[in-house]
Parts: C-alpha cells; structure tokens; sequence
C-alpha cells in the first residue's frame, strides 16, 4: 500500500477531484497549506510597505491506495493539476505499513477502498 | 412618556407677555425651523443628515454583502470598488454631477452646468432643508448605484477599467437619468413617479450590470462550479446593514420628517418582510430547506421593489410588491440565470434589475392619493394613464442605461481591456489587482 | 412633500384665538413640539423614526452577537431564526399583534381586533407622531423580543418548530403582555412601570427561554465540555450594534425628542458602562483576567437592567442598577446555570431574564418623580406602593410567560418534535436544517 | 456655534406683525418645536442624540478597524482596550470629567468641581438642548480620544497598565485640553477654533500615541517583519463605522440641527472623498496598484483631517485639506515611520496626529466667516491673525500631550510595567491577559 | 516506531482526545481537513442553486509513537471515533525513520514521548 | 529521499524559514495544526466558565529532500524553532519513496529540488 500526498495549484482542486473520480479513485483527504517552491511568491503592500512573502496558497492531498492503484492515481494527479507553469506542485509516495477502517476494523486492502 | 406633561399650572399673561412670547417667535423660531422665508425647518434637517448618513453607510454595507458572497481570493476587489465609488462618484457629485442632476432644466434632457462646482450656497435652503443637506442626500444615491454594478462582473473585472467605467456611467447614465425623474426633466413633466430610485438606481445599475455581465462575460469556473459564498455572516452583516440604511433612503426620500416619512418607512419595512418570508417559503417548497442567503436575498429583493413606491401606496399595497419581487428575483436568479447562461455574480440584474423594473411598474398600480396627496392614482385607483407612463418611464431607464453601457464597455474593452488575465483570475484579484490579501491563513 | 402644505385655507383669528395660540406657545412648543388637535412634530417623528431603525438594527445585531459565541457549524442556524422573525413578526405585528396590543382595550385584558390590518389611518398622529411611526417602533419590540428567545434553544431547535412557536408565543405572550403594560390593560391601570421593556420584552423572553431550555434539554456536549466561541469578533460587533440600537430601544421609549429622551440616553449609557466595569472586576478577581466577553456580557446585562427604568431614574441610580445587574448575571451564568444543569445556550434567563427582573423590580426602588413626572416615585423616594405594583407586575410576567412557553412546547413537541435528530446536531444545523455553511474553508 | 447668532439687529413689530407671527405659530410651531425662552429645541435634540449614538458607535468601529490589522493573537486584546475605556471614561466623564472640563472656569486653566458627579439638573437646557444631550455626546469624543491611543501600543502593552494610564491620562490631558478650547479656558478665550476635535482629540491621542510608542519599544517582530493584517473585511467594516460615526461627531458638533450641521457634513464627506482618492493615487503611483487598506486610510486620515475645520470652512477648502492630509498621512506611515523606527502599531500618530496637526493648522488658512460667522477669517481670507493663534494651540496640545504621556508611562512603567513579558508576547495577549481567543481553529 | 495518521467525525474529536489521554498518549499533532470517502457528501444551496459537494469536514489526528505503542493507539483512536457510521473514518500507519526533539535535540525513541 | 515533518511554534515560523534559505532548502509545504505536547494547555474562560484546553497552535513544515540534505535540513529546522522551552516540537523523518514533478513528469531525486 502507498500513501500519496499531492501539493497542487489551488485553482485546480475541482479538476483534480474530477479526475479521481474518472479514475475510480473516491477516497482522499484534502487540506489548505501555504507552499513555497519555485514560483515565485507574491508581493503584499500593507500601508506603502512592501512585503515579498513567499509563501503561496496550496491544496494537500492525501490518497492511500493499494499498489496497483499507485499508477491510476498518479496520472489522475497528473492530469487534473497540471497546467505546464511553475507551481504546478509535486506528488510524493510513501510506503503504507497499514490501514484500517474504524468502522469496521477491517484491516489492510479490504480497508483501504 | 411626554414632556408636556411637565409643563404645570394655568399660565397666564398679561398683553406685554404676549408681546414677548410673539418676539420670541420671530427671533427663536429661526433655529428652531419657522425661520423667516419658510425655509431651513430643524426637524426635517435633523431627520435628512440622519437619512444621509444612513445612505452613505449602505454602500460599505454593499460592499460587505456581496464580499461575503465572493471567494476569498476576490473579496477584497469588491469591496475596493464600493469603497473607491464612494471616494470618486463622492467627488464627481459635488464637482459636476449635482449641476447635470439638478441645474436649471435644459429641455428636459439635463441640467445645466451653471451649478458646477460647490459654494457656500449651500447654506441657503432648498426648500425647507438646507442646499447642502439635499445636495449630499442625492449624493448618496449616485454612489450607490455605481456600486451596485460592481456585483455583476465581480472576480473578474480589471480595476482601472471599472474607474474609469465608473466615472462615465455615473455622469452619463445616472445624471441624465436622475434629472429626467427628479430633476425636473421630460419625465418628471410626464408625471412619470419613482418615490426613492426604482428606475434612477434599481432599474439603471441592473439592466446596466446585465450588460456588463454580458460583454464582460464568464468567469472561469461558471457555470459548473456554484461558487460558494466564502463567509455567509458577511453578507448577513451586509443585509442588516443595507436594510438599516434602505430607512434612510427611502423614508428619507420624502425629504421632510411627518406622516409621509413614517409612511415611506412603514411600507419599506413591510415590503422586505413579505419578500424575506416569501423567498423562504419557496426555498422551502422547492429545494426543502428555508435558507439563510434566500432570506437575505428576499429582503432586499423587497427593498428594491418597494423603493420607487415607498412613499406613493398603502401599507397592504407595499406587503403585495414585497412578495411579488421576490417570486420574480426567485425565478430569475434560479431559473432565468443558469437558462440564459449568463454569469452576473452576484445578481444584481437578477435581483436589482427585475424588482426595480417591477416596482416602478407596480406604482402604477398601486399609487393612491390617499396615501400621498402630491402623488397620484395608479391603475387599481382608477387611473390607467399611471400606468402608461411608468412604462414609458421604465423603457426609458432600460434604453439609456442598456445602450450608454454597451457603447461605453465596448470602447473601454478596445482601449484598455475589461477582464484581467486568466492567470490573475486564478490567482485572484485581491492579491493580483491590490497586492493585499483578505485574511491571513498562518497564525 | 412638505406636511406643512396639507394645512390649507387662510386662518383667520380673533383676539382670542391670538391669546389661544400665544398660550399654547408657551405650554406646549417647548418639549413636544406643539400638537394641536394632535398634529404631528417633525422633530418627535424624526427622533421615533430614526429610534425605530436603530431598534430595526438590534435583531441583526443580537444575531450576530448569537451567532458568534456558536460553534461554526451553527452559526447560521441561530442567525436564520433572528432574521425570519423580522420577517414573520413584522407581518405579524401588522396584521393582529398591533390590534391585540394597542387596540381599544378589553377588560384590561388585550386589545379589541377592531385595528385589525393595517390601513393609511397610520398618516393620522397619534400623539405628536404619526401612527405609522408609533406602529413601527412598536414592533421592532415584538420583533427582537422572540428573537432573545432563540439563543436558548440554539444548537438543537428545528427550524420548523422554531417558526410555528414564534408565532403563537408572539400572538399570546407578546401581545397580550404589550397590552397589559403599554397598552391600557390592567397592569397599566394599576400603575405599573415598564418604560421600554423590562417585564414586556426581558422578563418575557428570559422566563420563556429557561423554560425551552429546559424542555429541550441540553445539547450532546453539554455539560462536559464548554463551547467555545467560534467568532468573537463577531459577538463583539454584535454586542456594539446592540448597544447602539439600544439608544433607540431607551431614549425612543420617550417617543417624544427632549429632555426624557435625553435622560434615558444618559441613563442606558451609564447603566452598560458600569455593568460593563463590573462584569470586568468579577472576572478579573474570580479568574485572574478581565475578559471581553465579560464585557460585553456585562454592557448587556446593564443595558436590559436599565430597560424598564431608563426614563424614571436619576443617572446615579441608573449606575446602581446596572452594577447589580452585572453581579446577578455574572451569578446566574456562570453559578447557577452549571449548578442546576440546565443549557440555556446562550444565557437568554442568565442576562435578559435575571436583570429584566431585576430592572423591572429595581423602578419600584429607584423612580422619582424629579425624574419623571409622569412616572412615580419607588421606595426609596417614599412610595412603598410602587415596589408591591412592580412586584405584581413582574410576577405576572413571569406566570404568563411560563405557563404560555410550557404548554405551546409541550404540545409543538408531540406535534412536530422540538428538536432535530442525534445525526444532525452533530453535522451541524447550518447543513442539516438549512443546507448552507457559514464559512468555506479550501479556498 | 448657534445658528441663533445669525440673527441680527432689533425686530420691532407693530401689530400686524404680532398677527402674523401669532398665525405663524400655529402654522410652524408645531413641525418644528418653536422653544421660547432659550429652552429646548426638540429638533436640535433629536439630532444631538442621534449625534451621540453615532459617536458611541465610532468606538466599536475603531475596535474593528484596529482589531482587524493586528494579529490574530492579539485581536481581543486592542478590541477589549476600546470597549473597556468606553466603560471606564464613561463612568469617569460623568463623574469629574465633565466637571473639569465644562465646569466653571478656573484662570482659563480647568473647570470648577462644583458640577461633580451628575444629577437630575442635566434635564434642564444648555442652548436648545437638554444639559444631558450635551453631557453624553461631550462624554463619547471624551472615550474615543483615549480608545485612539491604544493602536499605538497594541500588540504588546499590559492591559492593567492600560487601565490605570487611561484613566489618568484622560483626567490630565484630555479633560484639561477640552476646557482651553471648548470649555471657555484659555485657548477659547484666545479665540482658538477647534470645530470637532483637530486638537482636543486627534493631537492629543496622536501625540500622546507616538510617546508611547517610543517608551513603550517596538514589538519583537518589528520592523523585520511587516503584520499582515489578519482580517481586512474586518478593518473594512471598522472604516464603514466610522465614517458613518464621523458624521455624528462632526455634524453634530453643530449641537443645533440646520445649516451649520449641514455644512459641517457636507465638509466631513468631501474631506474624507479626495482623502480616499489622493490616498489610492499615491499607492497606484508608488507601488502599482491601489489598495483597500490605504483607501480607509486615506478616508480615515481625511475624516481626521478636517475634524477641526468642518463648520468652519468651504467645501472647497475641504477637498484640499483632506487631499493634503493623505499626502502628509502617507508619507508618515510609509516613509517617516520606517525611518525613524519607533513601532506605532496601528499609526495613530501617522495617521491622527498628522492630520489632526495639519487640521488644526487648516483652520488658520482656509476659515472663512462666510461659511460660519461665529467662526473667524483664516489667513487666505485676509487674517494672518488667526494662523497665529491655531499655532498657539497646536502648541499647547502638543506640549501637554507629550509631556503628561511621557510622565504618566514612565512612572507606571517602574510601578508596574508598561509591556508584558516576551513570552506573552509570542503566545499572544488574547490568551494571556483575557483567557480567550478571538477565534476557534478545529471545527 | 510508526507515525499513525487517523482521520475522525469532527464531533468525536473530544471522545478520542480522552481515550488517547486514558491510555497515556499525550502527544499529538491535529489538523481540520476535508474528506471524501464512501460517506455521501453535503449538498448545499445557494440562491436556488444546489451544489452536490463531496468534502466534508474531518478531523486528521497525528501521534508519532514507539512500537509498543502502536495498538494502545489504534484501540485508543478505534474506541473513541467509533460510532458505527459509515464516515467514522480510516487509520493509517507509517513507518517513523526518526525523531527528533528539537528543544533537547534527543532523537529517537527518547525524543518520541 | 526522506520525507520530514517538522512540528514548530508559531512565532518561531519567520526564524525557521530563514534558516532553511540560509541552508538552501527552498521547497517546503506548510500548515497550520493544533498541538498537545508536554506543554501546558492554556486556560480558556467564557462567561466565567474555565476551560483548560490542550490544544495549541503550532505550525507544521514538511519537507521532501534527498538524503544528503536531510541533516543540514533537520539542523535548521532546529536552528531555528529552539528557545529551550517546552513547545519547541518534534521533527518526524519519514522514508520517501518516489517524488514527482506534477509540471515535468521527472521523478525521484530531479523532482525533488
Ligand atoms: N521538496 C518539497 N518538499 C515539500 N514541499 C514541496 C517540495 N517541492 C514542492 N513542494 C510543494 O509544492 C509546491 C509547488 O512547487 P513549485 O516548486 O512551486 O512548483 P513546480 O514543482 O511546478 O516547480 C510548493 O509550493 C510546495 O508547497
Ligand atoms: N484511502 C483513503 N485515502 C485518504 N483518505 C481516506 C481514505 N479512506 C478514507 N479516507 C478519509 O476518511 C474519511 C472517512 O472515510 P469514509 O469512507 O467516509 O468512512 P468509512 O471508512 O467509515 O466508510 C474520508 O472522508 C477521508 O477523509
Ligand atoms: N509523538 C508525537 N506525535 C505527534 N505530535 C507530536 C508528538 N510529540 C510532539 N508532537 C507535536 O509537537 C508539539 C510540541 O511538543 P511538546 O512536547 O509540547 O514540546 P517539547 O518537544 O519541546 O517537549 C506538540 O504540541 C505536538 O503538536
């Protein structure tokens, strides 16, 4: 099992979403982060000062899935976030030791779905 | 509760004390209203400023109303053109504006220009209030009106080109129009009635924000996406706010403090009432649940309605305007809209446009002497020329402000665009047209 | 528009209708504006107008102030019910309630129906105001007096019920408490005190939150865990637009502008600033910090203490009152909620009900006749008998409201269920009973 | 500054004029409240109340504004300093403060305690205007003066410290400034004009604030690193208020309704228009776009700006003083602050003392008798004179200022700390000196 | 060690922060998120419009603890967010490389607790 | 490639993301958490009712980086966030199995930087 984590543009959340769903993937956890990576980050005026922030406005999103599901879920990713400009964001894979389902206590690959 | 009732015992005076009591008239009554000429009356100064400043306060109301509607990345650019319309229209007003609204009529098209500028004439009064009382009334209600536009190409439109927009529309659209209905213009000679703005400000910004919408075109995300609105208690902020202030617009709008104001305020309320609880049943009725924004958008559907009718029509006749502009805003925001695929944000076509165009039909009517001696009789009084001449007016407001945006919007398209980037709407305006964010997130 | 033209015809006078008006300049132009055969003072309507939007304004700001001490999954569900109850009270008020409760009186009792509805007789004065001004104060009272309620029973009350309980609680509790008091019934008789609300709107909403709350029972979470406000930024505009509002609520009681306006000006003022200090110094002794919600918790306390009293005080009493305000309150919130256990969920007993009453009780101490001619003199000032009339009087209130809350429940209870369902008080009611949310959070 | 002044020469009447005026009586009396014997006008009361509200209200909406440029750490904290000292100067203004400052003076230097404490004698007028009317919109410029400073030391002050220096220091220099120039001291008698508090309130909170700032020393983050402002909708709102609020206080300042209280709005509105633009320009020039935090700036440095000119002065006058204050006021936060280095928070001397400096100045240049005769001549109209004497002034509320602050801190500084410790300051005053915070972050 | 990550009902937050303390597990990061899992989504209104959304509001919870640790954990997380819905949410576990108090620079399974 | 999450104090935020460009780690995902540690809660009061929460704000960094930048990173993350006080946070390594560039599709050690 891999545990993925996708930082994308926020403007390209509902694309992303829809993607995931194309590709059958339904479950996912989705949170606000501030990122700083290669784009550039803005400039703010507060009162005539200036402030070169550099932290900009990002979507997290969590997706654990069973291996041969990796691939789909990358390209779904892929696919939904991608616009070709600095920013876009990374996908990072993690190794899942294990999952359960409260629910349920169902453990592993029945939990995961 | 009333203080005569602190006045005791049988007062009795001799000639000489009427004398006095008669002097006393002369000299005191002038700051007490009574003064020589009939003209400043304290009473009706007092209750005009309150009303002015009422006024002045619904346009940062406005712009709270609709920023909650907006997503955060766009809030701020809302509320940038309210608050900058306020500055630039407030300006506008006193240097040129007044003088095309109000000037000594110039065949009853506009006003002419011997009143440009602000001078101490002010203090003179007009009528039974102080000039500049009456001068920054009206004032309020240009700004107003150009602030409303600014919901229909929200999270979209560039800034500088809606200054500029700004500043065309009002001289020409507004004043023009302003003068023809108040200012003693060929509508005004028709006996076209509009008690407080149905077509000077409802009818003008909404068909105008129509053709914004239009021309400006769609956001990115519209249709497929419902934009959420980002902070709901914004805008419920925003109506009471705007509610609070419609008092002074309306009920002020009789210009004189008596039973005409209390009349305008009573139908005014009513009228928000019955829309509010209207648009909540059909909310109800149709998508099970009564909501908050429906509410909102009710009363102020109801507002709108009942503004060119305030002060013209009864109580029960205010409840009925009330209620059929929020089944007419209803429809059109819900069903009008997403049929015709146009994407006016925040509906200011939708709810402004339809129930300003709807009460000012509706004071033909619903107008009664009964209720206002200097008004007139409506349809249902027996009177079916009101009518005709509502519609005549109505027409009017809907060609010039249609055909004034359209020339100005394309012009202005050509020479320095009306939409920002697609990247920029992306990222918002707030942080794209303002360099400022509206909410930190980390801390 | 001005009233001054509907005096028409030439007046013609002898001698003695010169003595007449010079006399009647005397007595009666100074403090109320001079009516003569009841006309109508622009100054009184001017200052009850703008009193009656002020008061309009207080239902958005209790709703705010509500609203923010809620969890945000709640937020707008309790704001919801403030703004429909503008909506459905104000329809009601005009149709019956205003009849029930100013009506041609009963046997003491309630108002005849023979005002039923609402017609243009409001142009007619009714006093030194015209009726439609006197109509609209009026029920901005019944308006904001349900609204209290709903602060009881946030977090759990369905939507539906709330809206059938409003009503019914309003045309019984409301009215015929109005009536009783302000409108010629037997507690009026009697010589009972309520200058704008102490018993009508604090004891009334209070006593009949308590008894909800404890019908409805507390909310999942409660007692375990204090909730903590989600906004209260929110609470605290919330608290100043009350506060503001209030001036209209007090000083607008006088329904004359002058010297009683002034006073009950000066005596709400006092009474919020020293509740306000004290609440602070509880805190700040009890738990080692001053708090803003203490504060603002306290300038309401004080506000709804000095309520009933506001017009027949001198200000140092008004200071008194509001300090005991403060400590009860302080005392019912935060000790005798938790002992007895019942959620009152944002203590609608604990402030309006406890310094209602105590407000109510506290004319009978403080009154005097140096204030306020037309009002009495209490304990303090000599007059015992005015103490035992406002104990009657509070009682009354308090049985009426009761009896009334505790059958209309009970019966809504088996009818249509008081409360939403386990599920939905954990979604939230914002969701569940209105299919919107408060605030978007991925954006 | 009544407008009773204006009136001129010796009437003499013969009897037909008695007739008439008789008739007049009955035909004017009655809207307007004809007050005989220098009593109280209820007109000029109602708008003095409504004056007053409208002032309260500006207390709150500075809360917010300030509140919503802080951290949200820190937001409670600065919005708990307001509603604390509208509590605290309230209690204080009633019972001395009023007193020394309007009380009998004592060689131009204080007012007399013989007006201690307040009593029922406030019922009875002072010009056309109940003495209470007067007493509470006196009492609110009182508490917003002291409530300014606190957005100099925000973020890092004790609020015990606060506490006690408001307290002194409104006893010392507010209430002493209030009697030279308003309460018949010194710079009255000198003929210094200060329509609505240039000096008495925006030098004195200005200078006082910059004082404090230095002693007090700059937060830990200063200056590497720019606030962000956590909420502008919030400031947004904070500016709505007060702009509206403004009104009040400078209207009002009129004390009597009619042409003077309308010059002084008109002057107020126009003041704070080209204040907002000029503001934005500047920000479009220097750094490319134009921002909603430096319209309210600008609107707000406007509105300070001519606080102490409004009835004295043209509109004209107006629109310059308030475009020169924003250029002053910019230059201040932006470019004086940075280098000199001292941590103003919120710029209350960038802001109100600048422009409240620059105000006071104003009326030396641009007063004119034709807008107000019971005004003077500036120098632009032929009287250096009065340039002389404004500079005298802003002299003596400079000096005063400074040095009581500086006395005042330094010694409560050895008593008992002006800051909190380090470690509060990174958790945030909210949570260390109030118990709470502003806003919940899990749900 | 294992780093568990726990998605949760909003309103069993408080339950599950009891169970943790009762079964001595004080340390733990938490984040307000949104999730889409087999729960059916909220559907709102605005204006007449609906809009069928798919996030809903969840709590994450992250507690980084030594193996032992590990089931007390999930029993902890199980017997607090547990209500028997569908929605009460998934545990997932990973493998913890290193750890590291910053205050102590102490590493490892000392750092952990 | 190590995956580290870094839990710090909020005010020690602006001092944290200095030290890392002074390290030249430029590329970090940050989020605002709750946090319960061995320090303190903090008292809350509302209307004289005491709450003595647990939870409080902390900030949250991760940071994805090949392995020969995982102990200058840890050493700046410390550099900055240490007071000596208790709240100063956890640093959590977590092992990192595949990063990709959501604009380029490059993976693994590219995509990283
Ligand atoms: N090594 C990393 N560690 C943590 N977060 C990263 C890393 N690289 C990128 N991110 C996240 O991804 C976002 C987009 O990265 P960026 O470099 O701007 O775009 P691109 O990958 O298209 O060049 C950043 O804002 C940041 O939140
Ligand atoms: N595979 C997954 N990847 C990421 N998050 C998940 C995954 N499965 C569940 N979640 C999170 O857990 C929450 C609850 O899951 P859900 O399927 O609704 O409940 P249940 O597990 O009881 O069926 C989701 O909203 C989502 O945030
Ligand atoms: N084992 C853990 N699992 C998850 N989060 C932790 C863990 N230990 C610490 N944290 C996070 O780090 C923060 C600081 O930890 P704390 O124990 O207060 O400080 P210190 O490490 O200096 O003693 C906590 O508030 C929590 O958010």
């Amino acid at each position: 099992m891999k545990y993925i984590v996708a930082i994308i543009q926020p403007h390209r959340l509902e694309q992303v979403l829809r993607e995931l769903d194309d590709s059958q993937i339904y479950l996912r956890t989705v949170t606000q982060v501030m990122g700083c990576g290669r784009q550039k980050g803005v400039t703010e005026v507060y009162r005539g000062n200036v402030e070169h922030g550099n932290l900009l406005k990002k979507i997290k999103i969590e997706i654990a899935v069973n291996e041969d599901f990796v691939e789909p879920c990358v390209q779904a990713l892929m696919k939904g976030a991608r616009t070709g400009k600095v920013g876009d964001g990374k996908i990072f894979i993690l190794d899942l030791h294990e999952c359960i389902r409260i629910r349920t206590e169902e453990r592993c690959d029945q939990a995961i779905g | 509760m009333n203080e005569v009732f602190q006045v005791k015992g049988e007062v009795k005076m001799n000639r000489k004390v009427l004398w006095l009591a008669a002097s006393l008239v002369f000299l005191l009554a002038v700051p007490a209203g009574a003064d020589t000429g009939g003209t400043v009356s304290p009473a009706d100064t007092a209750w005009l400023l309150v009303s002015t400043a009422l006024v002045m306060l619904m346009t940062p109301g406005l712009a709270l109303f609709y920023g909650g509607m907006l997503r955060r990345k766009n809030v701020l650019s809302t509320i940038m053109q309210s608050f900058f319309i306020i500055c630039l229209i407030g300006v506008e007003w006193v240097l040129w504006g007044y003088a095309l609204s109000f000037g000594p009529d110039l065949g009853g098209v506009v006003g002419s220009l011997d009143r440009l500028g602000i001078s101490l004439s002010g203090l003179e009064p007009r009528d039974t209030v102080p000039g500049f009382a009456f001068i920054m009334f009206q004032g309020m209600f240009a700004i107003i009106t150009v602030a409303l536009i600014s919901g229909a190409v929200a999270e979209r439109m560039k800034f500088s080109t809606f200054f500029i927009f700004s500043l065309i529309w009002s001289t020409i659209v507004y004043n023009l129009l302003c003068h023809w209905v108040w200012g003693g213009g060929w509508l005004a000679k028709l006996g076209f009635l509009d008690f407080a703005g149905g077509a000077v400000v409802h009818i003008s910004s909404g068909a105008s924000a129509l053709v914004a919408a239009i021309l400006i075109g769609r956001r990115k995300c519209y249709p497929e996406k419902v934009v959420r609105p980002h902070n709901l208690t914004m805008t419920v902020l925003g109506t009471g706010l705007l509610w609070f202030g419609w008092f002074g617009f309306n009920a002020g709008s009789a210009i004189t403090s008596g039973s005409l104001a209390s009349l305008a305020f009573t139908n005014t309320f009513l009228s928000a009432c019955a829309a509010g609880l209207v648009w909540v049943f059909i909310d109800w009725t149709r998508i099970g649940k009564p909501t908050v924004l429906g509410i909102c958008s009710g009363a102020i559907a109801g507002l709108a309605g009942v503004t060119p009718a305030a002060g013209f029509i009864s109580p029960n006749s205010a409840m009925i305007i009330g209620a059929v502009a929020a089944i007419l805003c209803y429809y059109g925001v819900s069903v009008l809209k997403p049929r015709l695929g146009y994407d006016d944000t925040l509906d200011v076509f939708g709810i402004h446009g339809l129930s300003g165009t709807w009460g000012t039909l509706a004071v033909g009517l619903f107008a009664t002497k009964a209720a206002n001696s200097a008004g007139a009789d409506g349809l249902f009084f027996g009177n079916p020329r009101q009518l005709l001449i509502q519609i005549v007016g109505i027409a009017a407001a809907w060609v010039l402000s249609v055909v004034v945006t359209y020339g100005v919007l394309k012009i202005l398209d050509v020479v320095m665009k009306l939409r920002v980037s697609e990247e920029e709407e992306d990222i918002g305006l707030d942080l794209t047209q303002h360099s400022e964010s509206a909410y930190t997130i980390l801390e």
